[in-house]
């Protein structure tokens, strides 16, 4: 096997390959389209939308952590009118499908921005994020309630016409609970996971790091919990789930992959190497040729 | 990318100066911008550490970075050795805006942030005669380059216990009757501000370096923004800085 | 300030610092007395107890991650009654305060297990481990539930002559919740947090490294997350809490003092430096020496 | 124990031998048990990786470890220098009983479980001249050590293909008829099976080094157990063993 085919399909979404930048760790990609064609990728995974423009957080909104960091950026984005009119045009010039992560407070807002997006043509899938730990101590209005969620995504269905994944917090006690939820109420895809919430505190000055005090915790410190609920979710659900957390190689990519992920996502890892994901998508062809595996359905969820 | 370390020397107890030179688009450098390292090949620290470029010389090509040891990270880079190599991504960032030719220019740097006003003061030099440069420190012995800055133009240095210049703020050595048409600034954000309300009421273009910290420093995370004046946008310090107007930004 | 003074009380238990190993890190105490003297130790806190031997699960049961490991050892212990007569008389002549973590499947076995090492007169505090993750998969029977936790602790309560120290799992949606729970049900104290859910997939196998697939999480991956517990539990409850989750130094301690603990623990550290309970009780007290501290009291909770 | 590393070589593509010296209770080593080395200060991993001790010198204060690289601790081991120290705790476990004086022994050490009978081997000789070595390898590149055992003993040597010694495995070397007392082996858990049943119906006493992911090394956090005969109790690898008599432990 000289020539793997590393192309994967969610819920009708054909991707040549299964590794995506994860929202909010790439901007709307113009950036890292500096480093490397975005055509290289699986897809684009925007910042969250939402639809008025947000400041986010005061700062420090960053700070590092040991194996990972911690972050409030707060939503920070333009709000979906400027996206749409000055940062989606450009990325759908670079030949690579579009996911638009989509954040809001209410119902109501979230059902606005996804009509928005879907109906500007530039998303070929909208990923919902229930799960920013960042908006206000004791958030996750959305992602910690099975029946809540499964409301929202009822009614985001409804003004969505491209795939709808929707992205699980892990800071909750059962996650096949929201998963099943999720699936029933129609969403196509679940992403797992987003940040744990996470703390870090300053000896000299007595006083936590960030601004916000809480943040969210990403990188390789929280793959083990992700890939295990990748895996507890895999057991639960039929629709396709991406997975991220810590994704920094090719063998981290295909932990999540064996434990049942259809495609992955890149978070803080760009930060680290802005080529990461080019590398781990060759990191993932290598492995494949390297042990005779055509296609990643071979291998998907085979460690379950 | 990846630099050779050429050189590396200790200037004062706590701040080394590292030269490095490797293939990099030096001609691409504008004076205030900075390169991202990683530390240790991202081993123990999976973010890089932000340093400003105090110096390029596109002939040698060869880069000039001055920095404190603060924590790990810098301390880390203090231990490098020529013949090292490290793992680098920039030019980042927008620098200083240069004058028109001929302006009446100040200069003010303070502790860490004398170095990066280097490059942009070799490069006023080409555009004008007219050029003060000051410089503060906390004292004599965390003095440093300030012979390497007269070599380029008339240097005032103060020291907050006058162990060397004169003792008191930059500010007490910025004469606001001098008509200065442009003031370039980096360092603590204090002296940043104070800067600023000194010059309130005269006529300058004042443009400042910013820090914060910084996750991607290439302007895709939002991490290190700072506050439009009117505290209605944000500005990506890693991007849209670390150089701004000063009248475009809350200091 | 050449000599700070490291004692706090907790619940009327007075310890001569507040560095306490973590159960299950330090067994009986017997291995790591071949290094340092246990009374040097704010006290110790043995194995998991049940009220049968247990032996556990399957291995391998331990597996190094990034910046952490997993364990999946399933509560192996030589059960209550072997652990009164083999263990804890010989713990009991180090000098040093004794507290007893004590597991079970029912409220009867906890009762059981509680008022005989009450009786036994051994220890001078219990630590209920409400929280174990290993037993099997989707267990936390009695962490996860405020309203079951409750009825445990009213009960155990009732035949517990020592102070009762719950132990409360990071594997919930809302921490304060349970807190608050095992306040009012009786608590003398909380400690927190044990264990993060996590897995690792052997990529070379296709399968779980643990034979018990999922294991706890513990090392300084999960430091942020237990801060922050530990941070948004004291704003809520007046009963002392003991923090731990990665802590190497006596920076981590103090992070965790200052987040509102009134003393920690340490786990997985002992494992890569078999002196770093010594290690860190310099640690803090240097730092109070340095920074004119005289009693912990001074910067207990200061960065709320 | 900080020990000062004494010599590196390397004996096969994978396989390493490292020399120590420094403070270390030397008299108190009992053949076959191990160390536990922290790797590069923890940094990157925080458990500390267990390797046995091959030799141990009480006269020249040194120990002698041999190990093969199978992933990032033994990998960053294998790049040690003279000069470099290496942070240890040890020794640890049970290691073998020795024998009765002048009974019939015979030792068997399969792949990378050869070297840990290297130091066994040394005090056997002190106690019997019937001394039988059966040393197993995958292949000839893969053989090490073995003119070092032939210095104390007759030494059979069996590989898979052939390539060196008898072609098959150690079971082929073992004669049931030879009336040997005592068998030491260490080696794969499938290789100790092999010869426990090889063995079935002889009456041998047989002693046996296993393996087992551990995380303390000590005895303290019950991660690397192994089931007794009769699966009713587990004994720690680390602190009861590694070193078991095979009738005890369910292999
Ligand atoms: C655009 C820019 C240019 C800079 N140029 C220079 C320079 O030329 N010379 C120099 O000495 N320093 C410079 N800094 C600051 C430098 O990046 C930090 O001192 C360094 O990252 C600290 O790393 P550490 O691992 O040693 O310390 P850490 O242990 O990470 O932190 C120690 C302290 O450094 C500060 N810090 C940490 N990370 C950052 C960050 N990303 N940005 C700003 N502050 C941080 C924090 O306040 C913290 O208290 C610059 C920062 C920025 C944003
Ligand atoms: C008592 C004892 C004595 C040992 N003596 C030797 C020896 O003399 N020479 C030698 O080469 N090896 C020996 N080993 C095995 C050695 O400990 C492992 O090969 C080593 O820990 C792997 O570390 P790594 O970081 O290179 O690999 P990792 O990347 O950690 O793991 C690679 C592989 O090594 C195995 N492994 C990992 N950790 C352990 C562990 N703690 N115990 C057993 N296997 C593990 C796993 O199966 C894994 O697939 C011994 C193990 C034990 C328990
Ligand atoms: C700086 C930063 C910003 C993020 N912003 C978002 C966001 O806007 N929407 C979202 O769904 N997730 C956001 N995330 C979470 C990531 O998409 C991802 O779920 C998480 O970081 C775990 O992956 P990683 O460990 O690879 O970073 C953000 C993460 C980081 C580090
Ligand atoms: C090997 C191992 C065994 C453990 N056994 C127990 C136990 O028996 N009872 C318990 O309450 N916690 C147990 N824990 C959890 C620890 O006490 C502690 O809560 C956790 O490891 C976090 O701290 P650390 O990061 O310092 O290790 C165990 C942890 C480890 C690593
Ligand atoms: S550091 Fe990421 S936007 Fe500036
Ligand atoms: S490794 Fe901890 S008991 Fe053996």
């Amino acid at each position: 096997m000289s020539n793997p085919n590393l192309a994967v399909e969610l819920a009708g979404l054909k991707l040549k390959n299964p590794v995506m930048p994860a929202s909010g760790c790439f901007g709307f990609g113009r950036e890292y389209s500096n480093y490397y064609p975005l055509s290289q990728l699986g897809a684009v995974v925007v910042k969250a939308t939402t639809l008025e423009p947000r400041l986010g957080n005061p700062t420090p909104r960053v700070t590092e952590v040991t194996a990972g960091m911690l972050n409030a950026i707060g939503l920070a984005n333009p709000g979906v009118e400027k996206v749409i009119t000055q940062e989606l045009p450009w990325l759908a010039k670079q030949d690579v499908p579009i996911i638009v992560n989509v954040a809001g407070s209410t119902e109501r807002e979230y059902c606005r921005v996804v009509e928005e997006i879907s109906n500007s043509g530039y998303a070929q899938a909208i990923e919902l994020n229930v799960s920013c730990p960042n908006v206000k101590l004791g958030g996750l209005t959305f992602g910690a309630d099975p029946k809540v969620l499964a409301n929202l995504i009822k009614k985001v269905k409804k003004v969505s016409a491209v795939p709808l994944f929707v992205k699980l917090s892990p800071n909750v006690t059962d996650i096949q609970d929201l998963a099943i939820a999720a699936e029933a109420a129609g969403a196509d895809g679940l992403s797992l996971i987003n940040t744990l919430i996470g703390m870090q505190i300053d000896i000299k000055t007595r006083k936590p790091v960030l601004a916000n005090k809480i943040g969210g915790l990403s990188g390789p410190a929280i793959k083990p919990v992700a890939v295990r609920m990748v895996y507890q979710v895999a057991q639960v659900v039929k629709i396709p789930i991406i997975g991220m957390g810590g994704i920094y190689s090719g063998i981290d990519a295909l932990e999540f992959i064996m434990a049942g992920a259809s495609a992955v996502m890149v978070g803080t890892a760009n930060f680290t190497n802005p080529m990461a994901c080019p590398k781990i998508i060759k990191e993932i062809a290598d492995f494949m040729a390297a042990e005779g595996i055509e296609s990643l359905e071979e291998i998907r969820g085979c460690a379950l | 990318m990846l630099l050779d370390v050429t050189g590396i020397t200790n200037l004062t107890s706590n701040i080394w100066e590292l030269c490095l030179s490797g293939p990099f688009p030096y001609q691409r450098v504008q004076a205030g911008q900075f390169i991202n390292i990683l530390i240790n090949q991202g081993k123990d620290h999976i973010l890089r550490r932000p340093i400003s470029i105090a110096e390029v010389d596109t002939n040698k090509k060869s880069l000039t970075i001055v920095f404190r040891v603060v924590g790990q990270g810098t301390e880390w880079l203090s231990q490098r050795q020529v013949g090292d190599q490290l793992n680098i991504i920039g030019p980042l960032g927008t620098g200083f805006q240069l004058p028109a030719k001929n302006s009446k220019v100040v200069v003010v740097g303070g502790g860490i942030g004398v170095p990066p006003l280097y490059q942009l003061v070799k490069e006023l030099k080409q555009i004008t005669n007219d050029l003060t440069i000051i410089l503060g420190f906390r004292n004599q012995a965390d003095c440093f380059w300030v012979e390497r800055f007269a070599k380029l133009g008339q240097v005032l240095v103060a020291t907050n216990d006058g162990s060397f210049g004169t003792k008191g703020f930059v500010t007490d050595l910025l004469d606001t009757k001098a008509n200065y048409e442009y003031l370039y600034s980096c360092g603590p954000r204090g002296m940043l501000q104070a800067l600023k309300n000194h010059c309130q009421g005269i006529n300058i273009q004042g443009y400042v370096s910013l820090e914060e910290r910084m996750a991607c420093g290439v302007g895709a995370c939002y991490g290190c923004v700072c506050s439009s004046a009117d505290r209605k946008l944000h500005y990506r310090i890693c991007k849209e800085g670390p150089v701004f107007n000063w009248e475009e930004v809350a200091l």
